[in-house]
Formats: C-alpha cells, sequence, structure tokens
C-alpha cells in the first residue's frame, strides 16, 4: 500500500462515489431528484473514463450521457405530471367571472392537486372545431386526457376520457358528488389486427 | 481501481431492475447497469503503463484501443434504447395514467 | 422483505464468483494481449490506416462494419421515436391557456454566448478525430446538444422534422456508398479508399470525410429525436 | 461471388432507406423486385459454397481476423437464410397492401431482415450484439407500431427485459475478450483447445447463454413472449414467432459450437429448462380465451421442445430432430399466425367464444388453418409428426423425459381441440374481406408444411446427411398414437378445460410483473452459475 498514487486515490474514491450514487439512484423516489443524481452519475462515470485513459469514450459519455439523455428524461418525467383537458363547453364550468373558479375547474384543481398532477386547460379553436365523432379519436392519439362537453337539452357537464385510465376512474369517484357533471368513458377500441 | 467495486455497480443495478416498480425508474437501472458495464470493460483494457491510445513518437505502451471503440458502440446503443424507452413510457403513462408496472399490467384488455 | 433479502443473496453469490473469475482473468490476460498490442496494433495502427487515434481507427477502418450499423441503430431510433410520437389527427399544436414555460433571461444571454462555442467544439471534434479524442459520434452529439440550447432560447422555434429525416436518411446512404467505395482500389468492402501503402496524410482525407458525414448524421438523428419528444402529442 | 453476405445484408437495408425516403406508392414494390434478387443471390451462394464453409470466411477490409470484423457461414446459417428469406417472402405479401401509407411499415420490416441476416451470419461476438440490440430495438417498434395502449405496454416490456438479458451478453464478451484478447468465434474456438478449465471461461459461458435465453424465452425468461407476440399485428406476429426467436436458439447453437472444445456437459440442465419450458406453454396456453394468446404460448412451448432436442450433442439424431422442429415450427406457427389475422380481422375479435362458423365464411382459410393444427400437434404426413418423432425416438430409452413430451403433446391436443371450436357452428353476418394475397402465402405455407411431411428423407439425408428412414408416418401405428392422443385431449378438454375450473380460472389470471420478470432471471443466472460453477 506504499506506492499508491494520488490518480489511484482519486479512482477508489470515484468508485465509492459512484456506488452511493447508484444506490441512491435506485433507492430514491423522487423522480426530479433521480435526474440530478443520474446526472452527476454519469458525470463521475465519465471522469473514471478518463482515468482509465479512455477520453474518446468520456467525450461521447459527457456529450450524450450528460447532456441530452437527462433532457429526454426531464422532457418525460413532466410529460409524466401534466393533465390536459380540452374544454369545448366554453362556458362558466371552467372561467367564471374572468378568473379560473367556475365548478368544473375546482373539481379539477382538487383532482390534480391529490394526484400531485399539473392542470393544462385548453380551448384551441382547432381542437374544439373537431366533432363528437372525433373525440375518442383525439383521446387515443393525441395527449388530451379530458374533453368537457356540455349536454344543453339536460344541462349536464360531460367529461370524456380513456377508460384505461386510472386517473379517470378516480375522478369518476370523484364525480359522483356532483349532480350536473357525468363521466363518460371510452373503451379501448381493439384493433385487432 | 477495482474492477470487483465496478461489478458492485452492476449488481446494484440488477437489484434496482428486480425492486424498483416504476416502469421510469427501471429505465434508470438499465442505464446504471450500461455505465457498470463500459467502466468494467475499460477498467479491464487498461494496462499497466499505457497512456492514451493515440501513437506518437516514443509511445510503448497504450491502454488498448478495442474495448474503447466499442465502448463508444455501447453508449450510442444505449442512449437511444434509453429514448425509445422513455418516449414508449410517456406514451403508456398517457394510455393508463399510471407508470406502475403492477397496476398497469393488471389492466388485461375487456376489462 | 424476504423478496429483497432473497435478491441481495442471489446476486453475492453472483459476486462471489466474479471475485473468482477475475483471478483467472488476470493470469490469462497479459499473456494475451499485452503481446498483440505491442506487435500489431502500436506499430501498424497508424500507417495502416492513417490515423493516430487509434480508437478512430478501430472505428472507422478494422471495424468500420460496427460503427455503420451503430449509425443504423440511431436511424431506426429515429424514424421509429417520430412513428410512436406522432398522431393521425391534422390539427395539432394547441395553444394552452397557460403554458409555463419561461426561460429566465441570464439563461437565455448565456445560451448565445455558450451556443457558437460549442458549435465550433463540436466541429472541431469531429474533424480531428483521427489526431486527438473525438470524432464523428461525439462531435454529432455535442452539435446536436448546441442546437439543443436554441430551444431553450426561442422555443416558438419551428422544426421541420421531415426534412431532418429525410437529409439523415440520404447521408446514411451516403455513408454507405462512401464506405464501399474501397471495393474499386482495395477490392475489398468497408475499409480505407486509399491502400495502406499511402502516406498517412493522404488516408487522412478519407477518415476527416467519413467522420464529417457520420457527425452530421448523429447530429441530425439526436436533433430528431429531441424534437419528437417535445411535440410529442401536441 | 464471394461478396454475396455483404450484399445479402445491405440490399434489404438500402431497399428500407428508398422506400422510407420517397415515401411512393411504385417505391413499395421495390421490396419485391429486393427480396427476388436476395433469392437469386442465396441460391448462387448455396451452389458455389454449399460445400466448404472454410471458403466462406470473409473479413471485411482484409485485416488481421483478430481486430476486424468477419462472416462465416456453414449449412446451419446458410439454411437459417433460406428459412428467414421464404419467412420474408410470407410475410411480405401477406401484409403487402398495395397503399401508400405503407412505407414506414415496409421500412422496418426490410431492415430487420438485413439486420437478421448480419445476424446469422457474423462471426464476431461483438458484432452479434450489436444486431441483437438492432433487432431488440426494431421488434420493439414493430410491436409497438398499432398505437394502441396494448402494445406501448407489450413494446416496452419486451424491450427493457431483453435490453437488460442481452446486457449478460455483454458481460460475457468482455470476459471472453479478456482471456483470449479476441471476439472471434472461430479464434475463440480454437484458444479453447487444449485450454485449461477455468471459472473465467465457465462464467463466460454463462452469461453469454443467459443472452441467448431471453431471446429465446426459456422457462423462467419466457414472460415477455406471449405480451409481444399476442398484441403485434398478425403478420409481425407470424415474423417474431416463426423466426425472430429461433434468433435465440441459433445464438444457443452457435455458442455451444464455440465452446465445444471446453465439454461442457450442458445436456441435462438444457434438457430440463426444456421440458419446464414446454409444460408451462401449454399449461398458460389451455387456460387463455383469446386465439392469438393461445398461439403465442404454444410459441413458447413449442420451444421448450425444440430445447430439449438442441440440447443433446450435435452428434446425436436428437439434436437434428430439434433443429428439424425449429423449421416445421417456422412454417405452421406463421401459418397459423397469418390463418388467425384474416379471422381476426374478419370477426373483429380475438375472443375464441365470439368466432363460430369459419368453416363456412372463409373455407380456404379454415382448410389452410386445419393444416397448421395437424402439424403442430404431430398428425402424420404433416412436418410436425417427423421431428417430434426424431425427438421421441432419440428419449425413448430415458422413460422421465418420454413422459415430459407425452404430456406436452396431449397439452397440444386439448388446446388446439379447443381452438378448433371456431370452425363449426353458425355462419355469422360479417363483412367478407377481399384477402387474396394473404391467402396465397398462407397456401404456399401449408404446401411447404406438407412437403416437408412427406419428402423429409431426401432432404434431410442430401442436406444434413442424416437418415431418417426409420420414421414411417404411412403406417398404422403414428396413426393410433395421433388418434389415441386426441381422444385423450378431447377427454380432458371436456372434463377440465371447459368447465373453466378454478384452477384454469387462476392460471389464466397469473400475471408476471416486470420486477419478477428480472427476479426470476437474476434466479436464472444463479441457478446456472450453482450448476456449471459450484457443483
Amino acid at each position: 500500500m506504499l506506492n499508491v498514487t494520488m490518480i489511484e486515490l482519486t479512482a477508489y474514491a470515484l468508485q465509492v462515489l459512484l456506488i452511493i450514487l447508484a444506490i441512491a439512484i435506485v433507492v430514491h423516489r423522487n423522480n426530479g431528484t433521480i435526474i440530478i443524481l443520474i446526472t452527476s452519475f454519469s458525470l463521475v462515470t465519465a471522469s473514471l473514463y478518463i482515468i482509465n485513459k479512455a477520453p474518446d469514450v468520456a467525450i461521447a459519455e459527457v456529450a450524450i450521457g450528460s447532456a441530452i439523455i437527462p433532457l429526454i428524461y426531464v422532457i418525460s418525467i413532466s410529460r409524466q405530471r401534466e393533465f390536459i383537458v380540452l374544454d369545448k363547453a366554453m362556458d362558466d364550468f371552467i372561467i367564471s367571472d374572468n378568473q379560473f373558479t367556475g365548478v368544473g375547474y375546482i373539481l379539477l384543481k382538487r383532482f390534480t392537486d391529490l394526484y400531485h398532477l399539473e392542470l393544462n386547460i385548453t380551448n384551441d379553436a382547432r381542437l374544439c372545431s373537431l366533432g363528437a365523432g372525433r373525440d375518442q379519436l383525439l383521446c387515443e392519439q393525441t395527449n388530451v386526457d379530458l374533453i368537457i362537453t356540455k349536454d344543453e337539452e339536460t344541462n349536464t357537464y360531460i367529461l370524456k376520457g380513456k377508460k384505461s385510465s386510472v386517473l379517470l376512474q378516480k375522478l369518476d369517484s370523484m364525480a359522483k358528488d356532483y349532480d350536473n357533471i357525468e363521466v363518460v368513458q371510452f373503451k379501448d377500441r381493439d384493433f385487432g389486427d | 481501481m477495482d474492477p470487483i467495486l465496478t461489478f458492485v455497480v452492476i449488481l446494484i443495478g440488477f437489484y434496482g431492475l428486480s425492486t424498483s416498480t416504476n416502469i421510469i425508474k427501471s429505465v434508470f437501472c438499465v442505464t446504471i447497469i450500461e455505465s457498470g458495464v463500459i467502466l468494467l470493460f475499460l477498467n479491464l483494457g487498461n494496462l499497466d503503463g499505457g497512456t492514451i491510445p493515440i501513437v506518437g513518437e516514443g509511445v510503448t505502451m497504450i491502454a488498448d484501443p478495442l474495448p474503447q471503440a466499442l465502448m463508444i458502440t455501447t453508449i450510442v446503443i444505449g442512449s437511444t434504447v434509453t429514448a425509445l424507452a422513455l418516449m414508449l413510457c410517456i406514451k403508456v403513462f398517457h394510455h393508463y395514467g399510471t407508470v406502475e408496472w403492477a397496476e398497469i399490467l393488471r389492466r388485461e384488455e375487456g376489462k | 422483505m424476504t423478496k429483497h433479502f432473497i435478491i441481495i443473496i442471489l446476486l453475492g453469490v453472483l459476486l462471489a464468483v466474479f471475485t473468482v473469475a477475475m483471478q483467472d482473468i488476470e493470469v490469462l490476460y497479459n499473456t494475451a494481449l499485452k503481446s498483440y498490442l505491442i506487435e500489431g496494433v502500436i506499430p501498424r495502427g497508424f500507417v495502416e490506416t492513417g490515423s493516430r487515434n487509434l480508437v478512430t481507427a478501430i472505428l472507422l477502418d478494422y471495424r468500420l462494419f460496427d460503427s455503420l450499423f451503430e449509425a443504423g441503430i440511431l436511424l431506426i431510433a429515429v424514424s421509429g421515436i417520430i412513428w410512436i410520437s406522432k398522431h393521425d389527427i391534422e390539427e395539432k399544436n394547441a395553444q394552452f391557456m397557460y403554458d409555463k414555460y419561461k426561460t429566465p433571461d441570464l439563461f437565455v444571454t448565456f445560451s448565445r454566448l455558450v451556443y457558437p462555442l460549442m458549435l465550433t467544439f463540436g466541429f472541431y471534434v469531429i474533424v480531428n478525430g483521427h489526431l486527438s479524442p473525438g470524432g464523428g459520434f461525439q462531435g454529432g452529439a455535442i452539435v446536436a446538444s448546441a442546437i439543443l440550447i436554441l430551444y431553450y432560447i426561442d422555443h416558438d422555434k419551428e422544426t421541420n422534422i421531415g426534412l431532418i429525416v429525410t437529409v439523415e436518411k440520404f447521408l446514411y446512404i451516403a455513408i454507405l456508398l462512401f464506405a464501399s467505395l474501397s471495393i474499386f482500389t482495395r477490392g475489398t468492402y468497408f475499409t480505407n479508399v486509399f491502400p495502406p501503402t499511402a502516406s498517412p496524410d493522404v488516408q487522412a482525407i478519407y477518415l476527416v470525410i467519413l467522420n464529417i458525414m457520420i457527425g452530421f448524421k448523429v447530429a441530425l438523428g439526436l436533433w430528431a429525436i429531441f424534437t419528437a419528444f417535445l411535440k410529442e402529442g401536441r | 461471388m464471394q461478396f454475396i453476405p455483404v450484399y445479402l445484408i445491405f440490399i434489404p437495408v438500402i431497399t428500407a432507406l428508398f422506400i422510407y425516403v420517397f415515401k411512393n406508392k411504385h417505391i413499395n414494390y421495390l421490396a419485391l423486385v429486393a427480396q427476388l434478387a436476395m433469392t437469386i443471390l442465396l441460391i448462387m451462394y448455396f451452389t458455389a459454397y454449399g460445400d466448404n464453409p472454410e471458403a466462406t470466411l470473409f473479413v471485411f477490409g482484409d485485416w488481421d481476423a483478430r481486430v476486424g470484423i468477419s462472416l462465416y457461414n456453414d449449412r446451419l446459417s446458410i439454411s437459417f437464410m433460406f428459412l428467414t428469406i421464404f419467412t420474408w417472402w410470407m410475410v411480405l405479401i401477406y401484409t403487402f397492401n398495395f397503399r401508400e401509407t405503407d412505407h414506414n411499415f415496409l421500412f422496418f420490416l426490410m431492415f430487420l431482415q438485413g439486420v437478421f441476416l448480419g445476424f446469422l451470419q457474423s462471426n464476431d461476438l461483438f458484432n452479434l450484439f450489436v444486431f441483437l440490440e438492432l433487432t431488440t430495438i426494431i421488434v420493439t417498434i414493430l410491436i409497438a407500431f398499432k398505437k394502441t395502449g396494448d402494445a406501448y405496454r407489450a413494446g416496452i416490456y419486451y424491450e427493457l427485459i431483453n435490453v437488460s438479458g442481452v446486457l449478460f451478453f455483454l458481460l460475457g464478451i468482455i470476459i471472453l475478450y479478456n482471456s483470449f484478447g479476441t471476439i472471434n468465434l472461430l479464434a475463440i474456438k480454437a484458444g479453447l483447445e487444449g485450454m485449461e478449465d477455468l471459472t473465467a471461461l465457465r462464467m463466460a459461458y454463462i452469461f453469454l447463454m443467459v443472452g441467448a435465453s431471453v431471446k429465446a424465452a426459456l422457462f423462467p425468461l419466457y414472460t415477455w413472449l406471449p405480451k409481444a407476440h399476442g398484441v403485434a399485428q398478425s403478420g409481425i406476429s407470424a415474423l417474431l414467432s416463426g423466426l425472430i426467436v429461433k434468433g435465440g436458439l441459433y445464438l444457443f447453437i452457435r455458442i455451444n459450437d464455440m465452446f465445444s472444445p471446453a465439454n461442457y456437459s450442458y445436456s441435462d440442465f438444457f434438457f430440463v429448462v426444456g421440458g419446464i419450458t414446454a409444460g408451462i406453454g401449454v399449461m398458460f396456453a389451455l387456460s387463455q380465451k383469446d386465439i392469438k394468446q393461445i398461439l403465442a404460448y404454444h410459441t413458447v412451448s413449442q420451444v421448450g421442445i425444440m430445447m430439449m432436442g438442441l440440447s443433446s450433442l450435435p452428434t446425436n439424431d436428437l439434436f437434428y430432430g430439434g433443429l428439424y422442429h425449429v423449421f416445421n415450427h417456422a412454417l405452421f406457427k406463421s401459418l397459423l399466425f397469418l390463418g388467425a389475422g384474416v379471422i381476426i380481422k374478419a370477426y373483429r375479435s380475438k375472443k375464441v367464444a365470439d368466432i363460430r362458423g369459419v368453416m363456412r365464411t372463409m373455407p380456404v382459410v379454415s382448410i389452410l388453418m386445419i393444416v397448421g393444427m395437424l402439424s403442430i400437434t404431430g398428425a402424420p404426413l404433416f412436418n410436425g409428426f417427423i421431428s417430434k418423432t426424431i425427438i421421441k425416438y432419440g428419449i425413448y430409452d430415458q422413460e422421465w423425459k418420454y413422459w415430459i413430451l407425452f404430456f406436452v403433446n396431449i397439452g397440444t391436443a386439448t388446446s388446439f381441440i379447443k381452438m378448433s371450436q371456431i370452425f363449426f357452428g353458425p355462419r355469422p353476418m360479417t363483412i367478407i374481406l377481399k384477402d387474396a394475397p394473404q391467402r396465397l402465402s398462407m397456401i404456399i405455407i401449408a404446401f411447404s408444411c406438407v412437403m416437408l411431411g412427406t419428402l423429409y428423407i431426401p432432404i434431410s439425408s442430401g442436406y444434413f446427411g442424416v437418415d431418417l428412414s426409420y420414421i414411417t408416418p404411412f403406417g398404422l401405428i403414428p396413426l393410433y398414437d395421433y388418434i389415441a392422443t386426441l381422444t385423450i385431449g378431447f377427454c380432458f378438454y371436456k372434463l377440465v378445460i371447459e368447465k373453466d375450473v378454478t384452477m384454469v380460472r387462476y392460471i389464466r389470471e397469473f400475471k408476471v410483473s416486470f420486477e419478477t420478470a428480472n427476479y426470476l432471471m437474476i434466479g436464472y443466472v444463479v441457478a446456472l452459475v450453482t450448476y456449471f460453477i459450484i457443483l
């Protein structure tokens, strides 16, 4: 143990750090923190590659592993936090008195806060102009989670979403307290082939 | 530098893979295993007294260049695998409203 | 809890066996490999391929076949991710009532400064791949991350993803054709166009051109992947 | 002439790129042209080099084989290549829609063909790794191609479990490279000659085997297969079940060939694994209600039967039984999947209970499906009979092995008796689709099933040099055997399966989660370590 050089000592220290980081990534539960951990994990591996005399691999790891991949992680995790609602009714269900104080908004806000989601409401003209027949297609193919329409005759609001989604079933149980809200669940269309 | 310590990183990755219940977590664990494997190969290819694999005057011994070339390939492969898995993960979340493996697999067709 | 306990024991068994195996490897390794490196690769690698960086020599000459499929994996993943992310509805790109993306001004200013530097560094890494650490794949990734900074400066940017992908595919075809040019000069596929007896400076021309093509292909591929992620479902 | 392997890899790749780039209705026909060119090239290659495999060794760039990548073809790989091109012909004809929007699908399909042909010919371990990963990625995309929730779920499950399995393969490569200084299969085989028996080499063997087992869907690692194959489009399912799964078995053969100088006694272990795989596959198949799930679980069980054959030493007849079953299964399973696709499309349902009266609505398709069912249950005069009989003869002296095969056969018969209900019953009011190209490819496959079942003697003795004249499909004994199996199967169906007892329902709802699948994978590795190193 006498001829241990500085570089070898650093290498051991970095390896131990790597193991700690790996354990932290495996054990930790918050995805946001894990992204930071995985970026530092990638940087530590890159420095270990350099200590192992592999600068080419280190450049590749820094450029891909700690720049592009974490960005993709960030996008994909932020997508898993949003709940997108398409408001086709466009009346005081969501916005009353130019503020987000409508009945529906309060319900949805309560729901998304409960499950740590971010509520995103749109009433984009191009999407709203699509006929009611294409609602299911819209739900399945774009990332719209919920469509709000209004039945003028019975004066009830209809919330449409996919049956396969866990979130919609939870929303269904929450909306049971309201009389004028009805939740419609689209069955998964099995194309078969 | 110790290959055994590197192998421990790989095993931690497998531990995570076989205990984590979350898709994103599984993708993270695959990344960890991959980094560990790359490090192990480079570690073994780093010969005593070698320099970085660029030849010039007076270079007598270098680190083995073949593992390094192979590992660049592995990094590119690993990143594409991760990207594809994350895209599928977004889609799975959008469809099922959750990214828990057990929850997703429980929702069988027709139920 | 027992499940965790059993898995730790199983992994412990693996670790123990690997520790035993490592001792064999250390014995075998120095005999098999070192002689080959000293006699074969170190003296001949530069003369045969024209690349001082032996990693580039292996990636672009000795094992070019692998690298072609490495680029192919990226190509496939790009098309696959775009196919999965896009939807059949023509009316898309919905504007949200409140989109919370606001990049801080400091970050924008900083990015404007860093962006050209990163681009230059990427090109440097690509072009000097045969002399210094780097090469097409690494440089391409750096160029791609430089381009990605642009998204943070200005995220209303419209990117024609179809064009990127088409150019990428054409570049891949060009790489395949360029790499197989050696059939005319050396009578075999996927190696340097110039014979091994040519001077390393001449051989380097081939390496630089191939590195540039691969670099651009990788940069376009990663750019397309990132754009697909940003536009997913929107 | 010596460059034909390279052309075979790159013709489909470049065709795929052109189809993707030009997005034109007419450019799609290029796929068929390329397929024709490849068929001709492969026949030329076979006539030139079929007899001396040494001449086919080809190193890219004429470098030292220790650094460069080489391709190597023997009889085995050439026959797999014929199978590949044949299967792709069938799938192309089946899925060809003559529409403009096909270009994405054709792109992935043709690229996969090039990759798979490269995988079959490669003589370099890392190159094999690259091709394995490419296969995984393309197959993931093809599984998720329908863009439904099931497809995404199956795709990500397939991708992650295969990637983690193939990482074990990479670990094996690392150990081998550091032991021999090369990753060339033939060079390692030569290096193992006279090498002492080291733990490191056994470790490398185990890691490579784990990679092959994940790809081949052996017992604890099969969980991805029913999900993936049951969800994909029928053409893709046929391709996956018929061919891509065999990639793992091919890898198994190649690795065992590479390690043959080391003389590891692997036969018993992999026979047991194969037997369990076959049993589990049949058990799950019996409980399913979805046509494609039934067929997918039968792939698991048939892989088990192949493994029972292939686990023996390559000099035995038993090995050829397994190999022959690989080819036969490729034919009849793709026939069944393609037929199921046509039926599902017409009836718009996958449930066995919903489909009735196929014989009245689609007589041709149902006759072809029956040919496939007769083959898979091992009826005399069809190809499944031949390979199952070789395996049966090979294990005749060991009773426990014989019983495993016997029970798997009865299970297979039962589950196809269950499935054959779809042919009977009243004619429903359904729309009949135009399915001429689909029928064409099915007829060709059914014809070759019968061909391999009757002309097996000239084929096997001429190609592999194995004498199979002891099998008598025309006698009465095999017929009695078969009828007895069917009778037992029918009784079993009526008594147990049709009543849907609690046990069956429990098996149907038994799901293996992803983390459990990985748990089982670690368990499998430790089992291999225990068998090969500790014992």
